[in-house]
């Protein structure tokens, strides 16, 4: 009994000092411990938004009475700065002793996701990149559509001014990649939510109901998909005219058929399965089995194809832009800018190359979750 | 139908008859003692003819020690083992499930998986004289399916599924006897008539999951004797199939023993099994060999506590309302093994003494036990 | 194992060696013609044979992003480069320009002008062969003549043929190679004959005129009588032409290439990389942030000269916004045009005030006033016309409210008029004028401009490819108002009147004074603001010798073009 | 098997017929009009209006719709007027180009795919499994255009004038322009010279995809008892991994072709323009653009029923290489 005394003793003097080091720098504590993922993750960003607050102060100060946008990048930073010292202030403070080992299926999936350390450092980057989106009005060094001195700043290369120099218009090519980052992610983002929501719903109900109404949705489900899903765009696109709001409503409206398909097989299963036989048994409607019961059994396998379809969305999106039906100027988006910089490849190479490389990063990390996702919510891999 | 086979079938259809009521071949063979035992005491005495001339044995295995590195540690699946199978002798090796019997067949054909699994120094697997732990692959996979070769328990997956059951045959003819693909394809055909397919013709160019479970095993069998092996190991044979299936195969592996002069290791838990078919049988636990003899010292004469229990747990027909004794706790984790006697946590006679390691005590006549009580 | 990788290896080879594209056209007109080509020319190749000029050999390969439209059917061609094929390569045209833009003889021999100037003869040279063994005559002249004046043809440049007698009284054949057209004097009369090219009667005239925009003469087997006889079309890839033995000796007989390769290659990076790495010797209109790699490659040559395109932001004055002149010159001064040029031309390139290219003899940029680039006296102007910026937003109202801003549209695809929209945006703020670019969809957006009922949009950035014949009637001329070009709407008498002499000037050096006057008055309306005349680039590999390219074309001496013989 | 593919067949019919429709009426709600496309200075009323009678434009959508199914039905596909050439010719000279290249591509992304993801497998947890992982990833998730950007830059233009490497690849066209001289081996040789960049782009994002996939199933092949029994008959370990545990691995790949397919044919919407590839990829893009009717809903048509061929193709080839399928 007496050494199990003094070792609490020890704990808990060790947790006091480990809060008060995190005070000063959360995340550090986790990262001593070893837990490299999460307390990286939060050193990382508390010293980030530090740098904005303490850089950019004016740009803050500023913000304050400025629009939508600058008002949301400030909430972000605030919110963003709180739940990091939080978590860290309760999470160090948690005593060393034996750790509630959580069992539920979401315990065990995130306890398996946080061994595979592609897929964490593919979440940190996508948090980071999120975080940097929200934060990009207070983060620009220049208003992305601010045109230079046509003549002397025209592709200038990599300077102090402009760390990723300047484009054919003399506009600061790092900030338009901030600005393009909300683009890109926001239509990866909304037209994957809706592409998914559309899928879910349809694939519940093929599932579920069967019959002629199996029937017509799998039609049409076959018919988009057997469809080169870029032909399909750009026949919607070029034909109205092309803006951000047609592009996500056109996405979303071709890339639900995948989603569509995967929750119907897994509700065919879950069909079978004995805890749906009860709640028809007890009489609950069809549409509480499907939203209650269905669906939230049917989400693992519908996280891992958002995951990965905000990549492949994001690509698209690029490509769309590369053959002029994108996203249209001066709002700048990643794929706008590889399309506008790729005659100037030899002379001015950097134009088209970061807003590549944002891109293949974005989706890397996008994809190394999907996967890290699939394997830690696919229960036959975990054996 | 030959007299011999009329007299076969006549026994095995009592025994079976009496084995699916209670699946006891042992107690029934020690009920109606007279007769089984004297067949089996009779079949002994040939083979200790042999025993006396010390000629080399067929297969000598010494000191096998079988070990998985894992992250969790180091599992001593095989922890020195030593035995040795003589020309057309059928060995059995009973245990209980996690004892190392499957490990140690498949260290004897040098086919653990490395990593993980590893063979340490000093373990040595010699056959008709030549080593095999550490010869050079090439050598090794010359001897497998051609020399020595091996059936497992799940017919159902041991047999690749997009191949005709005669191309998987014919398979190993081509591969150790040089056939061409004709008359690879005709010999298979008689290898499937002489395991009892009906209709081998038709049968040969057939896919598995055409085939029953109990006819799959038979085309393993027909797949294993194709190069007349002078050692067919047996991993569980008949574990998966229904009872009745199960004394039609064990029927057909004596059979094909006593025609090829072949020694077979058969590796079971099941003590009714070894009862029937084998000469010798050695009891493992624990990665350890714990006691060996012939099946009458086995059954008639059990010196280790873990055989005397594994006897005790065998339900009998005789003896209606007797509570099966089974043997309390689980075999322990091959990553920690207890120290001393590895049964001692469930053995009944556990008591001082036990606590340092057993060794394997000479009982005389190739018979031995892990336990320091049989020696007084 | 091995024989699992050498199927699956194998089975890729095959896979790509095979699929073979090139195709005789299976139209059964095609099939009957190309035959007779082959044969006359093999009988032409014995009967000429080559030179021993060590300039003969050799092919020339020209690459571009577009396709040649409509191929060497020039009923129905409004493409820059098809024309050009037409004149210069397949087929020939009765005139042609020299350098001063002076009407030599081509396909015609001579020509004479009656007293009243109300009939044209031409006397048809009588050496001049089709490529399938036809001699060429006044019939063909006469047919070629017939086809663009019947509006059945719906022939694109009509407009230029207005002072013409439609056929049949336009036209008479007095003898095989004399032919008479009957006009009404006008000026330049003799520049739509530059560009026709000469078709062949004796393979077209059956062919319904309505039907020759589908006919597959155009671009699948064309039989001309040019410089070059046509091989092979595939189409989006390229075009193969071979020298034409039996070309006239007295117009420097046969190509000293012995054949031209045309390939489209839409991408120009692509286009670009091919002409760095010598697969093509020619890559046609770069753009002008390309130049510097052409310059710095020492095989390479780069050629710029004034060209006769040029672009313009059109102000629909219908809209109130952009129905006072002085806005629109007002905004043409708040647009640093000259510092455009710099940028998105790179120098490559001449500010432009009116719709008269540089090299024109109507050009005069001495005593034709210019709007310079002057944004104070822009704010006096816009200040003068009662736009003030009343509530602070930085965008100028009118007295009752409106604000001074309004979308400037341009189509999908087009980098250099995205550009231009984009920098008027910025530049245009900066005077108190909010300017939106509005991209829009090619096909939709001229739909939109064009339709009279419709004229939906305030300023487009438009270009116009003109010819030598200038004629800004459709544009601006109050009574054309409801047809399509006639985009800004303008009713400007002065310029009615002036544009209606200019039409009937005959006499070059009147037509300058004249000309001088309209400029001044397009100056002062200011319907469009110019914005400038983009230099032609053409990169060229200097292992081609000879090639002269200016305001006439490209092609323009391609018979004369050849290939150094070291680097063959 | 025959009634299954004949079922599968019907079943396929209305399925692109469907896709015709949609892409139909798509077309033809949009605002614009071909006609307009050919307007020059100086083109009068009369003369537009004309244009439009030569075309058939003016007549209402639904005559029109009549019209045009109707003549697909009996295999006119009426005429597109950006060609001014028979739609059926216009197809017949590109669909050939690009199912040339879509081949090379899925032929190149399988075998290598199928290489990659059984090396990976057999090596699993080795340094070169995972650096495959993370190379496969890294062109996984980059857009086939920017990847034939890349290549023109590096494998064409600096391996030629800046690295001098002994070989660099042509970047456009089928063949060069002296093709029609050369040797059937030069011809050979130059066409596989003008595949290699264009194959590339299209092919490693998908070689990528297939790898993953192969390895999952590899690993979960080489798992099952009859690989041991295989081992246990004295097989090399070579003619255990590419016979007995390929095969069964290779069966979900197969399934991958109709996924792939449409992938594919959205691919060389790119790279045929950028590489000057004349296929339909590229021709269709060009048809939406100048509002060519018929050009576009003919190669949507074709597209989808390929796409349909493809997966009933996976099929069938699925119940050729898994003897416990049958289809009756």
């Amino acid at each position: 009994m007496a050494d199990t005394m003094a070792a609490s003793t020890t704990a808990r003097a060790r947790a006091r000092g480990g809060r008060r080091l995190s005070a000063f720098l959360p995340g550090a504590p986790q990262l001593a411990a070893g837990r490299w993922g999460a307390g990286g993750l939060a050193l990382l960003v508390w010293l980030g938004c530090l740098w904005v607050l303490v850089a950019r102060l004016a740009r803050v100060v500023e913000a304050l009475g400025g629009s939508w946008d600058e008002r949301l990048a400030l909430a972000t930073l605030v919110a963003a700065l709180a739940t990091v010292w939080g978590w860290s202030w309760w999470d160090a403070g948690r005593a060393e002793g034996p750790r509630r080992v959580g069992v539920s299926q979401w315990d065990l999936a995130v306890r398996a996701f946080s061994k595979n350390r592609t897929a964490v450092a593919g979440l940190m980057v996508i948090v980071v990149l999120y975080l940097i989106a929200l934060l990009t009005p207070l983060l620009a060094p220049h208003d992305p559509a601010l045109q230079g001195d046509l003549i002397s700043e025209r592709y200038v290369g990599l300077s102090g001014a402009h760390p990723l120099g300047t484009d054919q218009f003399a506009r600061d090519v790092l900030s338009r990649l901030l600005y393009g980052a909300r683009i890109s992610l926001l239509i990866g983002f909304v037209s994957v939510g809706i592409s998914v929501t559309i899928g879910t719903l349809l694939g519940a109900i093929a599932g579920f109901m069967g019959g002629i109404l199996d029937g017509i949705i799998m039609r049409v489900v076959d018919m988009v998909i057997s469809f080169p899903q870029l032909v399909l765009l750009i026949t919607i696109i070029a034909l109205f005219e092309p803006s951000i709001f047609l592009i996500v409503a056109v996405l979303g409206l071709t890339l639900w058929p995948g989603t569509a398909r995967i929750v119907r097989g897994e509700v065919l299963t879950l069909r079978e399965r004995e805890f749906v036989q009860a709640a028809t048994a007890l009489g609950y409607s069809k549409r509480r089995i499907i939203l209650r019961h269905l669906i939230p059994n049917a989400l693992a396998p519908v996280i891992v194809a958002a995951t990965l379809g905000i990549g492949n969305t994001i690509v698209l999106e690029a490509g769309l832009s590369f053959l002029g039906l994108g996203v249209q100027p001066p709002t700048p988006s990643w794929g706008t800018m590889v399309a506008d910089g790729r005659n100037v490849l030899l002379n001015a190479w950097w134009l088209s190359t970061f807003p590549g490389l944002a891109i293949v990063f974005t989706v890397l990390s996008f994809n190394l979750v999907g996967d890290g996702l699939r394997d830690a919510l696919d229960p036959r891999l975990r054996s | 139908m030959t007299q011999h086979e009329a007299a076969g079938a006549a026994k095995s259809a009592a025994k079976s008859a009496a084995k699916s009521a209670a699946s006891s071949a042992a107690t029934a063979a020690a009920n109606s003692a007279a007769p089984s035992a004297a067949q089996s005491a009779a079949r002994s005495a040939a083979n200790s003819a042999a025993q006396s001339t010390e000629v080399e044995p067929l297969l000598a295995v010494r000191d096998l020690r079988a070990w998985f590195l894992t992250d969790q540690g180091v599992a001593k699946a095989v922890d020195g083992i030593s035995f040795a199978v003589r020309e057309g002798e059928t060995l059995g090796i009973v245990g209980e499930s996690g004892c190392g019997k499957t490990v140690t067949s498949l260290a004897i054909l040098g086919l653990l998986p490395n990593p993980p699994a590893r063979l340490m120094d000093g373990s040595s697997v010699s056959f008709r004289g030549q080593e095999l732990v550490g010869a050079e692959e090439k050598r090794l996979r010359a001897l497998r399916g051609n020399e020595i070769s091996m059936i497992f328990q799940e017919p159902m997956s041991s047999l690749n599924p997009v191949f005709t059951v005669g191309d998987q045959i014919a398979e190993t003819l081509r591969l150790h006897r040089r056939m061409d693909r004709k008359a690879a394809h005709g010999e298979a055909v008689r290898l499937l008539d002489e395991v009892g397919i009906p209709e081998p013709g038709r049968r040969v160019d057939e896919y598995p999951h055409q085939l029953s479970g109990g006819m799959r095993q038979r085309v393993m069998i027909a797949m294993a004797i194709a190069c007349a092996p002078k050692l067919l190991i047996a991993d569980e044979p008949t574990t998966a199939l229904d009872v009745t299936i199960q004394a039609q195969i064990l029927e057909l592996l004596a059979e094909l023993r006593r025609a090829h002069g072949m020694a077979v290791m058969l590796i079971t838990h099941d003590l009714g099994v070894v009862a029937e078919v084998c000469d010798r049988v050695i009891v493992m636990y624990a990665g350890q060999i714990v006691e060996s003899g012939t099946v009458e010292d086995i059954f008639v004469r059990p010196a280790h506590p873990y055989t005397r229990g594994l006897l005790a747990s065998l339900p009998s027909v005789g003896t209606p309302g007797r509570r099966l004794a089974s043997i309390p706790g689980t075999v322990p984790s091959p990553l920690h093994w207890p120290e001393g006697c590895r049964f001692r946590a469930r053995c009944p006679s556990a008591g001082e003494g036990c606590e340092r390691a057993q060794e394997l005590v000479a009982l005389g006549d190739g018979r031995a036990a892990r336990c320091w009580r049989v020696g007084t | 194992m091995k024989k699992v990788l050498a199927i699956a290896a194998g089975s890729v080879l095959a896979a790509c060696g095979g699929g073979d594209s090139t195709e005789v056209s299976g139209d059964p007109f095609c099939q009957a013609v190309l035959p007779r080509v082959a044969a006359y020319m093999e009988q032409a190749r014995s009967q000429h044979p080559t030179p021993s000029d060590p300039r003969y050999g050799g092919t020339v390969v020209i690459g571009s992003i577009g396709e040649v439209a409509d191929g060497l059917n020039s009923a129905i061609s409004a493409d820059h480069s098809s024309t050009q094929h037409q004149q210069f390569v397949g087929l020939m045209t009765l005139v042609n320009y020299d350098a001063q833009l002076n009407a030599q003889p081509y396909l015609a021999e001579s020509w004479e002008i009656s007293e009243d100037g109300r009939a044209i003869t031409f006397h048809i040279r009588q050496d001049v062969y089709w490529h399938d063994g036809e001699r060429t005559d006044a019939n063909d002249v006469a047919f070629t003549y017939e086809v663009v004046t019947d509006p059945l043809t719906a022939f694109p440049n009509a407009a230029f043929w207005d002072h013409y007698v439609k056929e049949p009284e336009g036209v008479e054949v007095i003898d095989d190679f004399t032919v008479r057209i009957s006009l009404e004097p006008h000026s330049e009369f003799l520049d739509p004959f530059r560009t026709l090219g000469i078709l062949p009667e004796h393979l077209l005239r059956d062919v319904p005129h309505d039907q020759l925009a589908q006919h597959p003469f155009g671009e699948q087997c064309p039989v001309g009588n040019g410089p070059f006889v046509f091989v092979e079309h595939r189409s989006q890839d390229r075009w193969v032409f071979e020298a034409n033995p039996a070309f006239p000796a007295a117009l420097g007989g046969r190509p000293f290439v012995d054949r031209y390769v045309y390939r489209i290659i839409p991408e120009q990076t692509t286009l670009l990389t091919e002409l760095l790495t010598e697969n093509i010797d020619v890559y046609l209109a770069p753009r002008p942030d390309q130049a510097q790699q052409i310059l710095d490659d020492p095989n390479l040559e780069l050629l710029a000269y004034t060209f006769r395109n040029y672009v313009f932001v059109g102000w629909n004055s219908r809209k109130p916004q952009l129905s006072d002149a002085r806005v629109r010159r007002a905004i043409t001064m708040a647009t640093n045009r000259e510092e455009i040029v710099q940028a998105i031309l790179l120098g490559y390139g001449t500010v432009a005030n009116s719709g008269v290219p540089p090299f024109h003899w109507a050009y005069d940029d001495e005593n034709v006033p210019t709007l310079a680039y002057d944004p104070t006296a822009a704010r006096a102007l816009l200040d003068e016309a009662g736009w003030r910026d009343r509530d602070g937003d930085g965008v100028r109202e009118s007295a009752d409210g409106t604000r001074l801003s309004f979308s400037i549209k341009y189509n999908t695809g087009n980098q250099q008029r995205q550009d231009v929209a984009e920098i008027m945006q910025a530049q245009l703020a900066q005077v108190g004028i909010e300017a939106r670019p509005q991209v829009v969809e090619w096909a939709t957006l001229l739909q939109q401009i064009n339709t009279p009922t419709l004229r939906d949009f305030d300023g487009v950035v438009m270009g116009w490819v003109t010819e030598f014949k200038l004629n800004d009637m459709d544009l601006f001329h109050s009574a054309r108002i409801d047809q399509p070009y006639a985009w800004v709407g303008t009713h400007n008498p002065e310029i009615d009147r002036l544009l209606e002499q200019l039409s009937v000037t005959v006499d070059r050096e009147e037509a300058k004074e004249v000309w001088r006057e309209y400029q001044a008055a397009i100056v002062e309306e200011q319907p469009y603001t110019y914005f400038y005349f983009p230099d032609r680039l053409d990169g060229v590999n200097r292992r081609v010798r000879g090639a002269v390219m200016d305001a006439r074309g490209e092609w323009l001496n391609i018979k004369d073009w050849y290939i150094d013989p070291a680097s063959r | 098997m025959t009634k299954y593919l004949l079922r599968r067949l019907l079943g396929a019919v209305p399925l692109v017929l469907g896709i015709a429709t949609i892409v139909f009426f798509a077309v033809n709600l949009a605002p614009g009009d071909p006609t307009l496309y050919f307007l020059s200075p100086g083109m009068t009323q009369e003369v537009v209006e004309q244009t439009r009678i030569n075309f058939g434009l003016d007549q209402p959508v639904h005559v029109r719709y009549a019209r045009w199914l109707g003549a697909m039905l009996t295999g006119d596909f009426g005429y597109s007027f950006s060609h001014s050439r028979p739609v059926l010719d216009v197809l017949a000279d590109f669909l050939p180009n690009t199912l040339l290249l879509s081949a090379c591509a899925l032929g190149v992304a399988f075998f290598f795919g199928i290489l990659v993801g059984t090396y990976q497998a057999v090596r699993q947890y080795s340094l070169s499994d995972s650096a495959f992982s993370v190379v496969l990833l890294f062109f996984y998730s980059m857009p086939s255009f920017w990847l034939a950007l890349m290549l023109i830059l590096t494998l064409s233009l600096f391996a030629r004038n800046v690295w001098e490497w002994p070989i660099w690849f042509p970047a456009s066209g089928m063949t060069s322009t002296e093709y029609d001289f050369l040797s059937f081996g030069g011809q050979v040789r130059d066409r596989i010279a003008h595949l290699v960049l264009p194959t590339l782009s299209l092919a490693l994002v998908l070689t990528a995809g297939i790898a993953r996939y192969m390895r999952g199933s590899m690993l979960e092949v080489i798992r099952q008892d009859y690989v041991r029994t295989a081992r246990a008959k004295g097989l090399s370990e070579r003619v255990v991994v590419f016979k007995h545990a390929l095969r069964n691995a290779l069966l979900p790949i197969i399934t991958l072709v109709g996924l792939y397919i449409p992938v594919l044919f959205g691919g060389t919407v790119f790279i045929e323009t950028i590489f000057a590839w004349p296929g339909m990829g590229r021709t269709i893009v060009e048809a939406i653009n100048t509002r060519d009717y018929p050009l576009v809903m003919a190669g949507s048509f074709f597209f989808a029923s390929m796409v349909v061929a493809a997966n009933l193709i996976a099929d069938v080839l699925y119940a050729v290489v898994d003897p416990r399928i049958r289809y009756e």
